[in-house]
């Protein structure tokens, strides 16, 4: 194997070889420069591949022919080997990337540039203290040149504040060096960390500004105006080196010198780390120069590996794996980023909307922002994972709560950037500006989304939980992916049907045996089904769709079979992020997406703090731990509980759904409020059934919120006029009845959530199937401009109408078991005033489903509808396979209840519900029987309406449109349409209670974090002078806190 | 009885390197902060060198024979002082570079005309 | 002896640093602070550097002023 | 509050910050570990008298290659931005007058200082100097120089030969001490450490302190030469 000293000799003779070109022979210069980063990678390679093996073990290589301290000796480790392999492969992938600017910029630049790689190896090689010194010094000359490769103004200003910063920061570097020699007399790293230098009150000062300083080197937040300069005006390639490359040698450099402040000084280096990364991320949020706003990621993400190295004492073997998946992934995204950056030269991050005419780039974009969020299966999703629990399980709550602040709030920039790059107009010219012609800059970018994909992957064996079977759904959706750009809709429809049917029936068997599972699964994977029916309807390639779907349907059965929490979270993301992209297709979802994603991403932080007491319970990622927890159980369990409640979209955190499901395409919107908000009840389930004793409180507040939602959405629904947000409000409304059963913790309670469960899938399926279609059918959301379909969609008014009669409770269908025995839960719950309220709100729920049949299937058709024709049987024979679903839990309910009946008893909730053969079921309040309701009620029916038949044979039928208007075309809505605000009298009443209160709520916390955040930056006034100020004040303060007795 | 001769110099040494310090930070002409930083270089320079100081010692270089005529002061500060300097020199040679580029863009040295990245 | 000369030229020193930063000509600003690099070259000389003495003549005193000066007229050159 | 106010607060916490290392300097009473082993062992190690030199040259001779490479990473970086093109250029500027006497002096005081730089440079590892400080004095010349005649146009090609041969030739001996000293780079032990305080001896010594001053000496006169010319330009 080629010794990691020819890295040094090859990179420096080629940098001085380049001289004898002088200005000439420029681009095989550039050749000659990049073959010296390919040798470089493959030396640093070799190691790397030889450590894995195992075959070679920890080099000590010394200079000189002398032995350390008394010469200089550089380490070859696999640690060593892993760090300088990621520098020279960026260092090399960056080279080609800039292949043009270097070219132009001459050979002086290649130099600098391969001595900067160079330097950063021996960075991190190098056990020698003033060896680090004079090679950081290097890296931060060349740094200051390669700034300079734009030769803009912009780019000089940003280069002298750099220069000033790291010249004082490097002057009291060299202050700690020489007194560490004085103290240890040795310069050996090894050696001063075994001096305990830290032992004196001079020797701490030494070594404390050795580690100061190598923290500022990694730009902590907020002594870092300069370093963001550099980032915003530097060209993005060299934004890349200093992200990825220079700041993964900076962090290998403070976790080598570290030790030398002793065990005392770690907690100071995780609050550097923690307030870098919440700071930084928050500072972030006012950001629209995209370069800049990468600085602040790049920023923060460092602080937060900052923060880990800090806490290795804590993480123990975890540490390593959490650190680099951390790293790698920060440099693997960050590099991706910044090079795509550098190809859409947009400074505002508004106008990344054209990356949409590049496809790859689109995908490569998505993957990086996704990647740094945490989303799986990146690594940064199982680091971030392991990290929470190690965090909890070692009491180190406050931090693992900030982390997980840290990392919402650069969530609410990344995916305000993602909404942007999704949804904002394509200016004309925008595509001028790209720079994508040449395969040098491309290259790398595609290089690096396989590659963070693929350390995903590799990550699976060291955190506990994970299995690599969580990524057989992927690779079906990767080939979706790939397919997606060249088979029509139809046949990709075909192939994701298949393949959830050929999922669902593999999967099957893991959780067969599990009731409670299977009905969830049940709906998950044949609601998928019956839900992409509709998309058969749908022309054209429907770019995106299908990944999305499946991804959200992935993520929901993975959620249902995972056995632990780990694969429980992995789920939930994947879910989450594919009904991201669900939402996000609808035409004016950019906002509604947004929030939701915002609300979802909390809601998962939440859940992942809460799964880390019952990591710390039981010491595993094992589900039992949920009912194990002994650390703080009302927090954890409050944590849970909100954050599933954020998918049930519970009163205060359903500002999302309305618009989210309402705008949401016609054959999405069954998706995600039928499907999907039962993974936040499944949740809400799994943790009630392990609360124990802990829970009464949290029950009984649930159960006032579960009342409260479910008033007012049933409300707000009576009140809207767009058809598909009346049905979005009703969807709160019913898990607000959900939410309310469940919390009884009672069999019957328990046993009419399923019912509700199993009736809102069914009607909430029809309902935005039949009445999406109307929608597109008619060109309008209003109902007011609807009317009159009845004779034109008959088929589809019968679908609207039985499950409007399921949706209002009313017998004899399925929604009227619920309701009954929902008011014998109560009453024998004594949970009186909530039920009255939930009653109330039942009864308003029949008003609204009067409303919207009305609206739509009665009164007078307009005139623009007069050609319209019956709904496509994509939409109507999956609703009816739903209607005759409907049908058959309606008469015979008992095949349904009575199961999942003995299941509650099994689950110690109590046995309070009796059934009969015939089916009849019998509280100690009540009976009823399902069979016998619907005969009695279809006979009397059947007879009414042959009564009304033979009355009606004679009358006349009047057409429509053939009164005349007198005169004059109506044209508003009150003119046009009976039922329009119908309820205005209700309103009037007590239309307060849904007036937007919870909107402005939100609306004013984020107002307030962004003042906030818009106040913090002002500390970046732009001048280099009080930016080395800041340096200063730094590490005064630092001082002061760490140190000062 | 030049018992404190190594103190002396060390506190010279410091006192420069504040007082470059409070130039840089203080200074608005560019070119004066840039004398500070210089100045502040020059007193860590000092420090390392009197921190190698031994009492009496003389400077570390044998006679011809090879042997060692007295006590010597140590050696390796005054190696790595050497690179010290030469790195400043390396470093204020580049910020005047910037300093001079810069000038032609806005015709001033003050370093508060020079804010036009923030936030 | 040694240590009072010492003293002497760290008050040279000192002064001509506070001379260099408080001066409002850059001219004799930067003359001061050449003269900081001959006076430490001379302590250099005191505590038995002659090496870093040799060097920082050269180099801190010599080539820095000159290069401060080349800067100063180059940008005066620009203004006029 | 004035601002120079506060950053004197700012530097007087920061001169309390450091005191307490400057308390702990008890002015120099014994050598340090390190020290010690090179006042012992330094010369039947190296071979050279002046510690020193065996220090920067030898021991911590990837230092000084570091260094090395900062002064060419300084120059590359200032001609790179500093250049003039020829377009811009002022081909013979007049200059304010060049008295007579500085002219007259350095035309003989030039051959004589670098004379002196090439002394210091080959006697580096017998007496103080050595490369860096041989090729510092040879760059003083240069500065000398140009002060006579500020029209002085540097050769560049021949500065980027001498600099690069020079730096090649340096990292080369370094390769050469690990192919055949196994593990050594920068060994100086390529030749016969020789006798000491003899002008031949200290193995490579001498010739790494010449490749060394040399590429110290261009480096800074290639630094000059760019703010020298970078005057000419309009």
């Amino acid at each position: 194997m080629v010794g990691p000293i020819y890295i040094i000799a090859l990179a420096l003779g080629l940098a001085f070889f380049l001289g004898f070109f002088g200005k000439s022979a420029k681009t095989l210069s550039v050749y000659l420069m990049l073959a010296g980063l390919a040798a470089m990678t493959c030396i640093s390679g070799t190691w790397l591949s030889a450590f894995i093996d195992g075959s070679v073990s920890t080099q000590e290589i010394y200079t000189a022919g002398f032995k350390p301290p008394y010469s200089i000796n550089l380490r070859m480790g696999l640690e060593e080997a892993a760090f300088t392999f990621i520098i020279n492969l960026i260092g090399l992938l960056g080279g080609t990337y800039l292949f043009q600017t270097l070219k132009k910029a001459g050979n002086a630049a290649m130099s600098v540039f391969i001595i900067l790689i160079m330097s950063l190896n021996v960075i991190v090689m190098t056990r020698d203290l003033f060896n680090l010194f004079v090679f950081v010094e290097i890296g931060s000359i060349a740094t200051a040149g390669l700034i300079l490769l734009d030769k803009e103004s912009k780019a000089l200003q940003a280069g002298l504040k750099y220069m000033i910063a790291t010249g004082v920061i490097s002057g009291l570097l060299l202050i700690g060096i020489i007194f560490a020699y004085s103290f240890v007399g040795n310069l050996n790293i090894d050696a001063i960390i075994g001096a305990n230098l830290a032992g004196t009150t001079a020797g701490m000062v030494a070594a404390f500004l050795i580690v100061v300083v190598l923290v500022l080197e990694l730009k902590p937040f907020p002594a870092n105006g300069w370093g963001l300069d550099v980032y915003e005006a530097a060209n993005p390639g060299v934004g890349a080196l200093v992200s990825a490359a220079i700041g993964t040698a900076s962090l290998f450099v403070l976790h080598k010198v570290l030790p030398m402040a002793g065990e005392s000084f770690y907690p100071y280096i995780v609050a550097v780390g923690v307030i870098t990364f919440v700071g930084s991320n928050l500072v972030g949020t006012q950001q629209k120069n995209a370069n800049r706003l990468l600085g602040y990621s790049s920023i923060g993400q460092l602080g937060l590996v900052v923060a880990v190295i800090g806490l290795e004492p804590v993480l123990g073997t975890s540490f390593k794996f959490i650190a680099f998946a951390l790293i790698i992934n920060h440099v693997l995204a960050k590099a991706g980023l910044f090079w795509i950056s550098g190809i859409i030269r947009k400074a505002n991050i508004s106008e990344w909307s054209v990356l949409r005419t590049k496809p790859a780039l689109l995908i490569s974009f998505l993957i990086f922002i996704f990647a740094l969020i945490g989303f799986p299966p990146f690594p940064s999703f199982f680091g971030k994972y392991q990290l929470i629990m190690n965090l909890i399980s070692s009491d180190n709550i406050g931090t693992a709560a900030f982390i997980l602040i840290g990392s919402f709030a650069e969530g609410i920039y990344m995916f305000r950037w993602v909404g942007d790059a999704l949804k904002n107009e394509v200016a004309e010219d925008a595509t001028e500006s790209l720079d994508c012609g040449k395969l040098n800059k491309v290259l790398p970018v595609l290089l690096m989304a396989v590659a963070v994909v693929a350390a995903g992957y590799l990550s699976i064996p060291f955190v506990d939980g994970a299995y690599s079977t969580y990524f057989i759904p992927l690779a079906f959706i990767m080939f979706i992916g790939l397919i997606d750009s060249f088979l029509p809709a139809v046949v990709k429809n075909v192939v994701s049907i298949a393949g959830m049917a050929y999922f669902t029936y593999v999967m099957y068997p893991i959780i067969e045996g599990d009731l409670m599972r299977s009905i969830f699964f049940g709906i998950f994977m044949i609601g998928g089904i019956l839900t992409l029916i509709p998309g058969f309807a749908k022309k054209g390639k429907r770019e995106g769709f299908y990944p999305a779907a499946l991804l959200m349907y992935a993520g929901l059965a993975t959620i249902i079979t995972a056995d632990n929490t780990f694969g429980f979270f992995f789920g939930w993301e994947l879910m989450t992020a594919g009904s991201y992209f669900l939402i996000i297709r609808g035409k004016r979802s950019k906002a509604h997406a947004y929030s939701y994603m915002l609300f979802s991403v909390a809601g998962a932080y939440l859940i992942l703090f809460g799964f880390g007491f019952a990591y710390q319970a039981i010491g595993s990622s094992l589900l039992e731990g949920l009912g194990e927890i002994k650390l703080l159980p009302t927090l954890a369990y409050t944590a849970l509980a909100i954050g599933f409640m954020t998918k049930t979209a519970s009163l205060g955190l359903h500002i999302w759904l309305p618009g989210a499901h309402g705008e949401a395409e016609s054959d999405v919107s069954p998706m995600v409020s039928a499907v999907l908000l039962k993974a936040g009840v499944f949740g809400l389930m799994l943790l009630f059934l392990n609360m124990g004793d802990n829970g009464e409180t949290i029950l009984y507040v649930l159960g006032w919120v579960g009342a409260f939602t479910a008033l007012m959405g049933n409300l707000s629904a009576t009140f809207q006029e767009d058809a598909k947000r009346m049905l979005a409000y009703s969807s709160i409304g019913q898990l607000g009845y959900i939410l309310f059963a469940i919390s009884m913790m009672t069999t019957l309670g328990w046993l009419a959530g399923f019912t509700y469960v199993l009736n809102h899938f069914m009607f909430k399926s029809i309902l935005f199937m039949v009445v999406g279609g109307i929608v597109v059918a008619t060109g309008t959301h209003d109902l007011y401009r609807m009317g009159g379909l009845i004779k034109k969609m008959p088929l589809a008014f019968i679908a609207v109408m039985v499950a409007m009669i399921t949706m209002a409770g009313l017998p004899p269908l399925s929604g009227f078991a619920g309701k009954w025995l929902f008011y014998n839960a109560v009453i024998l719950k004594g949970w009186y005033i909530q039920g009255v309220i939930v009653f109330f709100a039942g009864t308003i729920a029949f008003m609204y489903a009067y409303k919207m049949l009305h609206s739509i299937f009665f009164g007078q058709l307009k005139d623009n509808h007069r050609n319209l024709k019956e709904l496509s049987p994509a939409i109507l024979i999956p609703a009816y396979i739903l209607i005759a679903g409907i049908m058959y839990f309606s008469v015979f309910p008992q095949d349904v209840l009575q199961p999942i009946n003995e299941l509650l008893v099994s689950l110690n909730l109590g046995d309070t519900l009796t059934w009969a053969a015939d089916g009849n079921a019998t509280t100690v309040l009540s009976n009823w029987n399902g069979n016998a309701v619907m005969i009695i009620i279809v006979t009397t029916f059947a007879l009414v309406l042959l009564y009304t038949m033979l009355i009606t044979g004679k009358t006349k039928k009047l057409e429509q449109f053939n009164i005349a208007y007198s005169a004059e075309r109506p044209f508003r809505p009150e003119t046009t349409h009976y039922s329009h605000n119908m309820f205005a009298g209700l309103n009037k009443a007590i239309g307060f209670l849904v007036a937007p209160g919870i909107t402005s709520f939100w609306n004013n916390v984020s107002t307030m974090v962004m003042d906030f955040a818009g106040m913090v930056r002002r500390i970046y006034s732009g001048n280099g002078q009080v930016y080395a100020g800041q340096i200063i004040v730094y590490i005064i303060v630092f001082y002061f806190i760490a140190l000062g007795k | 009885m030049d018992q404190y001769l190594g103190q002396v110099v060390m506190a010279i040494g410091f006192i420069l390197a504040i007082l470059g310090l409070y130039g840089l930070l203080s200074q608005k002409n560019m070119i004066k902060m840039i004398l500070g930083f210089s100045i502040f270089t020059t007193g860590v320079n000092i420090i390392m060198v009197a921190i190698g100081y031994v009492k009496g010692g003389t400077a570390p270089i044998l006679d011809a024979e090879g042997n060692a005529v007295a006590k010597f002061v140590d050696p390796v500060p005054q190696a790595l002082v050497l690179t010290s300097i030469v790195i400043g020199l390396g470093v204020t040679a580049m910020m005047l570079a910037y300093v001079m580029k810069l000038y032609q863009d806005k015709k001033s040295l003050n370093i508060n005309d020079y804010k036009d990245l923030k936030w | 002896m040694l240590t009072v000369l010492a003293a002497i030229l760290g008050i040279a020193a000192v002064v001509g640093a506070y001379y260099a930063i408080h001066n409002e000509k850059l001219t004799a600003a930067i003359i001061a602070s050449g003269i900081v690099g001959m006076v430490s070259s001379i302590l250099f000389l005191l505590l038995a550097a002659p090496d870093v003495a040799m060097t920082e003549a050269s180099i801190g005193s010599a080539l820095t002023t000159a290069i401060f000066f080349f800067t100063l007229n180059k940008i005066r050159q620009t203004n006029g | 509050m004035d601002k120079k106010f506060m950053v004197a607060l700012l530097v007087a916490a920061m001169a309390v910050i450091l005191f307490p290392l400057f308390q702990s300097f008890e002015g120099g009473t014994q050598l340090s570990e390190l020290g010690q082993y090179y006042t012992q062992n330094g010369v039947s190690d190296t071979g050279a008298t002046n510690l020193v030199a065996s220090v920067v040259v030898t021991y911590r001779g990837l230092d000084t290659l570091g260094e090395v490479t900062i002064l060419f990473l300084a120059a590359s970086i200032i001609s790179f931005f500093l250049s003039v093109s020829k377009d811009d250029r002022i081909e013979n500027r007049t200059v304010m007058s060049v008295t007579e006497i500085l002219s007259t002096a350095s035309q003989t005081l030039v051959p004589i200082i670098v004379l002196v730089g090439a002394y210091i440079l080959v006697n580096g590892h017998l007496t103080p100097g050595g490369g860096f400080q041989g090729g510092a004095i040879i760059a003083s010349g240069t500065l000398l120089m140009f002060l006579a005649n500020p029209n002085h146009k540097l050769n560049h090609t021949i500065i980027h030969v001498i600099e690069s041969t020079s730096g090649i030739a340096f990292v080369a001996i370094g390769v050469i001490g690990v192919l055949m000293m196994d593990g050594g780079f920068l060994s100086n032990k390529l030749f016969d450490l020789g006798t000491p305080g003899e002008v031949i001896s200290a193995g490579a010594m001498p010739l790494i302190n010449i490749f060394l001053g040399l590429k110290v000496g261009t480096e800074l006169s290639n630094v000059l030469g760019i703010f020298v010319e970078s005057q000419n330009e309009k």
